[in-house]
């Protein structure tokens, strides 16, 4: 099913790779100047009316972030999730409020969370979940939080641990070998 | 809207004279019988491998020691830490519990915690004392929940009517695919490092099997073994008695894995590998002996960049691993490649030359710096039973030896073995192949003087004898190799044993003489243990030396009372070709350490 | 009754969706709901601007709850992860497990034992009757009327005991991991199962007297929110609010999931799509889960294993790809997008939960014009829960 | 009646009982609404800790002299209200400070501790206070509507404002109370009577879910100490005083205990079954429903 | 505009320093310090992260009383705990079957208040967001003096299963007085009934004196909340 609609649209939009899930569910990738004509068509077309999501992946090591859309068509019980690479260094992207209303929200969570700027997207430069954040968007991958939880948030002293080898190396044959 | 939406709602109005639903005392109310409470521990059963540590994901548990508590105590198998829980980090999801590997975490349906001072709220299950130690209800880990498989993956083996008539390899070698899937079920708590007499990175290797990264895991083997090939396959791998796994499920296959990464990488880049040895440091070193432990040690110091000369007696390296073990367990091409690999370091051999005879240890002690003793243990011990001097009465090492010697033995029709231990069964299996090939039948009669569950053989070996047809009789003690009036061999008679010790330990069999039974065979084999001939040595050192018990005193790095003579391997510590690297090791560093010191001395 | 949004009266939105309004101008008031404000469902804020009794706009202030699980997710192993997942949604914590695990499943290729489905099933309309139970009492509650709760929150309490002894935990089961579930079902669990749903049922018939034959009630939530079919679609709409629009969007029926396609079920619908509508629509709904508990029971495969056997937790890796797993909650679509790079962690998670659209864009669309005093009855009647927007 | 010194500590005495019923009897009240949600509810003696706590709160923080002086209002309101009608019947003890006119004061005391109230919450500066008071002042002027034509009429019907002569009028026969000789009368007072309760679902002055609590939200301490005092009297004053012109008073403890009891728990028969209206709803529907019963009870005298 | 600011912050004498932690950080504009004139025309510096900050501190309250009234004011306090309706975490959900049939606290003298004036306890249901945390504070400092804290949850102890989030706090003591806490993740009703019959305890004898404490080391708090609170905007009321 998801193949025969990729197919289809596949010289129209100029997509890129195609990934099929499951029967009723596909990746595809599309470029960014493809990315509006493309869900206009699945939500007035193709019967993708429902947005269900809009997230990032930071593929830190490709220096991409991607953008997935996931729309799902009810009538016919099968979802496409619309990837875009989008250059870590240029992270700014057309937003699409006017398509879904609710897609200001999910712009407004990348915008703080990744740092994705949707310039035009309605309030996405007021705080959302953070306040008063002052590192990094946390959400991107070079963002450590559990050495940034370290260094704000003291905690309760006195732990410390073994490793079972290690300390039976100290008990046992200290000096690397037993004599037994 | 009517006057029904009015009224209707009065109904409520009915429960005013129902009794309230409210728990009268919720103050002791107890939870269900799966409540995951707070945590209990049976702290004799705990072998602290940390593996609730590992995969808790609040960082909740510390493993701390506890030696001296209730017995509990550093040994082998036991790291003798326990866990400690932080009830400021804990979420009960008892992940602990279902991963536990010996089955003592568990959880009680306690929940009741109140304190003032938030630092109170870690402690050690089963260590310090509380209420709920006790309970009986509470989350234990549902039959058949496991989250690591709890059967090893299994060997491919020559089936026992394949392998009975010949002396090819029986056990196969694991596929990668097997392996990877072996390898996962290690939980990587590193409690077997600490019973590998040379404490090779197990976990490390097992890791290196995982991610397929074999170089790696050669590199490891190596650095701990030089006897990595050999050991992949006869190790008596005290390391998989303590595995965690063993205690819920079949122990890792260590032996097996370490013996995959030896095969999957090519031999030609072993050396690559390894690398090269150090700069020559112009010290020489003797060796006698060819075995593990003189190997090991010459393994070690060649690498160091010292001049290692081995003298052996035989046409060919390697001791007992070569002579004494057969062939379907260990073919030589293994041992020939891990000689040759050895060798490549630098090693001079000397074979065919037996000390004494061709050259004598005085010779030695001025021709190099230091001297390594490790002639093993080759003569055989007898039971000392009347007619154990006839001439069909053999030791099991110099059947042994002339089997893998290329000797073309006459198997007898049948035959008596006496011993329960693996050369015992390594001399009725060998011997069962030449009479499947010669005779087309097998009959061979094993006695031990241990029962069952006390053999010192490895129950793989025992449940394989019996696969090949070899009756084993526990329990019997040889009274007398009988002889008939033509100084035929008739057999052996035995009675059966009460007990092997007495109270105080020491070896004094006790027998039930009215359990008596014969066994026929033409021949009888000796395999109750061996000595070490120590003749060699000549009058003077022998004089000189100081002896324990028959064997040679050294010290806890293996040099004897003689400054520049170390001894090492199965004459020092009993037979087992792991034990004797271990002692190689240790005696090469401790060679190393000398000529060191002496270089300080030059220079100073 | 209210009608449509008419903002004849108040300024105009701006293109960027604000609105300006001149505080100083004496007309208007900001007025601040929440956090810790008894009408506001969990731990959020409505910020208001007030002119009178009615609302000229209201924007929803999410994030006191924000404890980032996508990305503490990106730093525990896949098993690691399964604990973490419930603490997502106090009131229905099975979802996320289910979801979560249902993703992980399907990347590493684990099958699942056929026992296992039926008990996650049922495990999932427990869950979606105790939320539903509490909804009521809030809904009851936002409008002053206390005794519902008092009632539903005993039955929850019941169906919370049922729990315990299935799972080993009241709120956070921590009982469906990947691979299948913990146990299997305790002796005797289907009759005290039974005697549960029997007071359930018995609580629901007062509550349906009490709450919704009720004149008060009627007259404070028919009217109250009204969302509109085309909106259902444009905002991202699910579950009992698209279903009390005239919308039978249930994935249950849909996408059927787990056991569904062996269940007799039918997605509940009403037309009036007001606060009234929905409450009912979740009422006859929560009949139905009942039934469905018991179709479970009656019908699942006694036995058989319940969990998959799975490699070495310790050291499980994912082959790369991405996925994304849905099912019907009590408040709509709850789903997870779970993306994987072949090492033992995932990559990215994604939670998708109902309120992200109800609570936000909807939210702030509906309570333009509504009296304050309604602002609880309608935020209560979107059935939100704060954790799932900001995670 | 001519002012005796003895009426002030008879009055401290009626003061004293009826503070002390007050306190069980709400307490009394909870426990029975508990029990439709089918619970225990609070011990009968919460309301004596509650009130001794909040006495006994160390520190305390004020808006300004209005906002001290509010609570001392309201008990104002509330305890002028009980002691300028008769408590019990023909008892010269329990009689207090009642006067030929007493009726207007009544109504007057019912309003003042309202308007009280209203200033010093005001002040208090938050915004849910002033929700609160704006709210409580719309719907008590409308609640108070019906009872004002009642009292009215009944005025008319025993033609004095004397609440001593009302409660004479009534004696002799149940059937000569206001009840049954205007029953009209007494339906409007009563529907009034439901609006001033502070019970659903007329209780949208406080209405925990949307304002909480409203006028009270920033008193605490003994301000609010002030105020419970004043909750427990307050309702107690009220009811007496539609005992005494509705229900023929009373004329013993018991037959007092008993009758405001049943007045009272009226409002909670009807309040825990309901939600809450909202504040225009409740005024339309004291317009629509207790005001021309109002209306009819003068017309029918 | 920005290049104006950042030289006229390099003037001031911890200016470089502040602007330094910032540079790099994609902050939003509006919390940027910024210049800002007064009514009269002076000029100064306004840093949306730190300036909206009360520095007005609590004042230690003594039992004025003789000991036998404080004894029976603690008795009272101690029967008569209003909580404050504040769910700070998923710990409130255990509140619910508190406050109905199943468990009925008000049996036992608990009952819920809905504003922090006339609340005594505030249980800090589980682990507090630093957004949380702000407010929290703010309703735990218009609570009146004697107020007692309970935490509830192995969060509030050491970061319970948020020990490594970043936007968690990891121990409640840091921030404000803790009486008691309560491990469990969640702790069950009973549980938390018995966490205030101990509260009780600790009442009646005089040892729970917490908003004191909080008095005395006024300083120490705040220099901690400051710590991890960066931004201290905030509504003027917040229920």
């Amino acid at each position: 099913m998801m193949q025969s609609l990729y197919d289809r649209l596949k010289d129209r939009f100029n997509l890129g790779e195609f990934t099929g899930r499951r029967a009723d569910l596909a990746f595809v990738t599309v470029s960014r100047e493809q990315l509006r004509p493309l869900l206009l068509h699945l939500r007035d077309l193709e019967g993708f009316t429902h947005l269900v999501l809009l997230t990032a992946v930071d593929w830190i090591e490709d220096d991409t972030f991607q953008l997935t859309y996931l729309l799902n068509d009810r009538a016919r019980a099968r979802d496409i999730g619309v990837r875009l690479m989008l250059p870590r260094d240029d992270t700014q992207m057309d937003s699409i409020h006017d398509l879904w209303p609710t897609a200001a929200t999910y712009q407004r969570e990348l915008r703080e969370m990744f740092g994705i700027d949707f310039p035009d997207s309605p309030r996405v430069n007021e705080d959302f979940i953070l306040e008063g954040w002052v590192d990094i968007p946390p959400y991107r991958r070079e963002f450590d939080t559990l050495r940034f939880a370290r260094e704000t948030y003291p905690e309760r002293p006195g732990r410390e641990t073994h490793d079972p080898a290690t300390y039976m190396k100290q008990q046992l044959y200290p000096d690397g070998e037993d004599n037994g | 809207m009517s006057v029904r939406d009015v009224l209707s709602p009065f109904a409520a109005w009915k429960h005013l004279f129902r009794d309230p639903v409210s728990i009268k005392d919720p103050f002791n109310r107890e939870a269900s019988e799966r409540y995951r409470g707070f945590h209990q521990n049976d702290i004799e059963k705990c072998i602290g491998c940390g593996t609730c540590e590992a995969i808790c994901q609040n960082g909740a548990i510390d493993m701390l020691p506890v030696s001296g508590v209730d017995g509990v105590q550093t040994r082998p198998g036991d790291s003798g830490l326990r866990p400690r829980i932080d009830y400021g980090r804990c979420c009960w999801c008892a992940l602990c519990v279902d991963v536990c590997m010996t089955g003592s975490l568990s959880m009680s349906n306690a929940y009741k915690w109140v304190e003032a001072d938030p630092d109170k709220f870690r402690y050690i299950p089963g260590v310090d004392k509380k209420h709920w130690d006790d309970y009986e209800h509470g989350y234990r880990r549902p039959e058949g929940h496991r989250l690591n498989a709890p059967e090893r993956i299994e060997m491919p083996e020559l089936e026992p009517g394949e392998r009975i008539d010949s002396f090819a390899e029986i056990v196969g070698g694991y596929s990668v695919e097997q392996a990877r899937l072996e390898a996962d079920r290690c939980v990587t708590c590193g409690i077997c490092v600490a019973t590998c007499p040379t404490h090779m990175p197990i976990p490390e290797y097992i890791s290196a099997v995982r991610d397929g990264d074999y170089e790696a895991g050669l590199k490891l083997l190596y650095d701990s073994n030089p006897f990595s090939q050999i050991c992949g396959k006869i190790c008596t791998r005290r390391c998989e008695t303590t595995c965690a796994a063993s205690h819920e499920g079949d122990p890792i296959a260590i032996r097996w894995l370490k013996r995959h990464i030896t095969e999957q990488v090519p031999f030609e880049r072993y050396r690559a590998i390894i690398g090269e040895p150090a700069a020559a440091t112009g010290h020489s070193v003797a060796i006698v002996g060819a075995g593990p432990a003189g190997m090991t040690t010459a393994f070690d110091l060649a690498r160091l960049g010292h001049k290692v000369h081995v003298y052996e007696a035989q046409s060919h390296a390697g001791g007992m691993t070569r002579y004494g073990i057969p062939e379907y367990r260990l073919p030589f091409d293994t041992i020939q490649r891990e000689i040759d690999l050895i060798v490549s370091m630098g090693v001079e051999m000397h074979y065919n030359t037996r000390i004494g005879a061709d050259i004598s240890m005085a010779q030695l002690q001025q021709d190099h710096d230091a001297v390594v003793l490790s002639i093993g243990l080759w003569l055989g011990r007898s039971t000392r039973v009347p007619g154990s001097d006839h001439r069909n009465v053999y030791k099991a090492v110099d059947l042994l030896r002339r089997i893998r010697d290329g000797e073309q033995l006459q198997a007898p029709k049948s035959m008596v073995v006496i011993g329960g231990g693996n050369v015992a069964m390594d001399i009725a299996r060998s011997m069962a192949r030449l009479q499947q090939q010669q005779h087309g039948q097998i009959a061979i009669t094993l006695t031990a003087l241990e029962d069952k569950s006390h053999f010192l053989a490895d129950p793989v070996e025992i449940k394989e004898s019996i696969e090949e047809q070899v009756t084993i009789l526990d329990s019997r003690g040889p009274q007398e190799c009988m002889v008939d009036d033509q100084d035929n061999l008739l057999g052996l008679r035995t009675w059966r044993v009460h007990s092997i010790f007495d109270e105080n330990g020491r070896f004094a069999p006790s027998y039930d003489d009215g359990d008596e039974m014969v066994h026929e065979g033409e021949w009888v084999v000796e395999a109750i243990g061996q000595m070490s001939d120590v003749a060699i040595l000549g009058d003077e050192l022998t004089e000189k030396l100081d002896w324990n018990r028959g064997r040679i005193q050294v010290d806890e790095d293996g040099r004897t009372s003689e400054s520049w003579l170390w001894s090492a391997g199965d004459m020092v510590r009993g037979p087992d070709v792991v034990h004797a690297v271990a002692d190689g090791h240790r005696t090469a560093r401790s060679i190393h350490a000398h000529l060191s010191a002496l270089d300080k001395q030059e220079n100073a | 009754m209210a009608e449509y949004p008419d903002r004849s009266q108040y300024p105009a939105h701006l293109p960027d969706g604000s609105c300006d309004i001149d505080l100083s101008s004496g007309k208007y008031l900001k007025l601040w709901q929440g956090p810790n404000h008894p009408g506001i469902t969990g731990n959020m804020s409505v910020e208001l601007t007030v002119c009178g009794d009615e609302v000229v706009e209201g924007r929803t202030h999410v994030g006191y709850l924000h404890r980032g699980f996508e990305k503490l997710m990106e730093r525990r192993t896949f098993i690691q992860c399964f604990p973490i997942v419930c603490r997502i949604c106090v009131p229905e914590p099975d979802f996320n497990e289910y979801c979560y695990a249902a993703a992980v499943e399907e990347l590493a290729g684990v099958e699942v034992p056929e026992k296992a489905n039926w008990i996650r099933t049922l495990i999932l309309e427990m869950g979606r009757v105790n939320s539903y139970l509490m909804y009521l009492g809030g809904q009851a509650g936002a409008f002053g009327q206390g005794v519902i709760g008092q009632w539903t929150t005993y039955a929850r309490d019941l169906m919370l005991d049922r729990f315990e002894e299935l799972t080993g935990a009241r709120i956070y089961h921590m009982f469906i991991l990947p691979g299948g579930v913990r146990d299997d079902l305790p002796e005797g669990f289907d009759q005290r199962m039974e005697e549960t749903l029997r007071e359930i049922e018995s609580t629901l018939a007062d509550v349906h007297d009490t709450m919704f034959r009720n004149a008060v009630f009627k007259k404070r939530a028919m009217g109250l929110g009204r969302v509109d079919p085309a909106w259902v679609d444009e905002y991202g709409v699910t579950g009992p609010v698209a279903r009390a629009a005239g919308v039978a969007k249930d994935v249950r029926s849909d996408q059927p999931y787990l056991v569904y396609r062996e269940l007799d079920l039918e997605p509940v619908i009403a037309h009036e799509s007001d606060a009234y509508a929905r409450a009912d629509v979740r009422r006859r709904d929560l009949l139905m889960s009942v039934d469905l508990i018991r179709q479970v029971l009656a019908r699942m495969p006694r036995k058989g294993p319940v969990m998959a056997t799975l490699p070495n937790v310790l050291h499980w890796k994912i082959p790369r790809g991405e996925t994304y797993v849905r099912g019907e909650c009590s408040r709509g679509e709850y789903g997870y997008y779970l993306v994987t790079d072949g090492s033992g962690y995932p990559r990215r998670v994604n939670v998708r939960g109902p309120s992200y659209t109800h609570a936000m864009a909807l939210l702030e669309k509906l309570i333009v014009n509504v009296n304050i005093s309604d602002v609880a009855g309608l935020l209560v009647s979107l059935h939100t829960y704060p954790p799932e927007i900001e995670r | 009646m001519q002012f005796e010194w003895i009426m002030v500590p008879y009055s401290l005495l009626t003061l004293f009982i009826v503070v002390n019923y007050g306190l069980l009897l709400t307490a009394l009240m909870q426990k029975i609404g508990a029990r439709v949600g089918r619970r225990h509810g609070i011990p009968i003696w919460q309301n004596y800790v509650d009130l001794i706590k909040n006495y006994g709160i160390r520190s305390s923080i004020t808006h300004g002299v209005m906002f001290y002086l509010g609570p001392v209002f309201r008990l104002t309101g509330g305890v002028g209200l009980l002691l300028f009608v008769p408590t019990l019947y023909g008892s010269e003890m329990f009689s207090n400070l009642s006067f030929a006119g007493d009726l207007i004061l009544a109504l007057y005391f019912i309003f003042f501790g309202s308007l009280g109230m209203a200033l010093g919450a005001g002040e208090s500066g938050h915004p849910h206070s002033a929700i609160g008071v704006s709210r409580g002042l719309s719907q008590v002027t409308t609640a108070e509507l019906p009872f004002a034509l009642a009292v009215f009429a009944i005025a008319l019907q025993y033609q004095t404002l004397s609440v001593t002569e009302i409660v004479a009028a009534q004696q002799g026969s149940v059937w000569n109370w206001t009840l049954f000789t205007n029953p009209l009368a007494v339906a409007a007072a009563m529907l009034s009577f439901l609006g001033s309760m502070m019970r659903p679902p007329f209780d949208v002055v406080l209405a925990p879910q949307e304002i909480p609590i409203g006028p009270p939200t920033e008193y605490h301490s003994s301000y609010l100490a002030l105020m419970q005092t004043n909750r427990v009297i307050f309702p107690i004053a009220k009811i007496v005083v539609y005992m005494n012109l509705f229900f023929g008073g009373a004329a013993t403890w018991p037959v007092f205990f008993l009758k405001v009891f049943l007045i009272y728990f009226f409002s909670l028969f009807v309040g825990v079954v309901f939600p809450r209206f909202r504040v225009e709803q409740s005024v339309r529907w004291f317009l629509v429903w207790a005001l021309p019963l109002g209306i009819a009870a003068i017309l029918v005298v | 505009m920005k290049d104006e600011l950042d030289k006229r912050l390099d003037n001031q004498p911890d200016g470089p320093e502040r602007r330094g932690s910032l540079k790099d950080i994609p902050v939003r504009e509006e919390l940027l310090p910024r210049w800002v004139k007064g009514p009269e025309g002076q000029e100064y510096v306004v840093e949306p992260l730190q300036d909206y900050f009360c520095q007005a501190g609590p004042t230690v309250q003594t039992p004025a009383y003789t000991r036998i009234i404080e004894d029976l004011f603690n008795w009272a306090r101690a029967e008569s705990l209003w909580i404050l309706g504040f769910g700070t975490g998923c710990g409130a959900i255990e509140m619910r079957p508190l406050m109905t049939p199943r468990f009925d606290a008000y049996r036992y003298g608990i009952q819920w208040r809905p504003t922090p004036r006339q609340a005594n306890l505030f249980v800090i249901s589980g682990y507090l967001s630093v957004k949380t945390l702000k407010r929290a504070i703010r309703s735990y400092e218009q609570m009146q003096n004697p107020k007692y804290v309970v935490g509830l949850g192995s969060c509030t102890i050491n970061g319970g299963m948020y020990w490594d989030s970043y936007n968690t706090i990891k121990r409640l003591d840091d921030y404000l007085p803790v009486d008691l806490y309560i491990t469990g993740c969640m702790p069950r009703p009973e549980a938390l009934l018995q966490g205030f019959d101990d509260l009780k305890k600790l009442i009646r004898a005089g040892k729970a004196e917490g908003a004191n404490h909080y008095a005395e080391h006024f300083d120490w708090y705040k220099a901690n909340q400051k710590r991890v609170i960066k931004d201290w905007d905030m509504p003027d009321y917040s229920w």
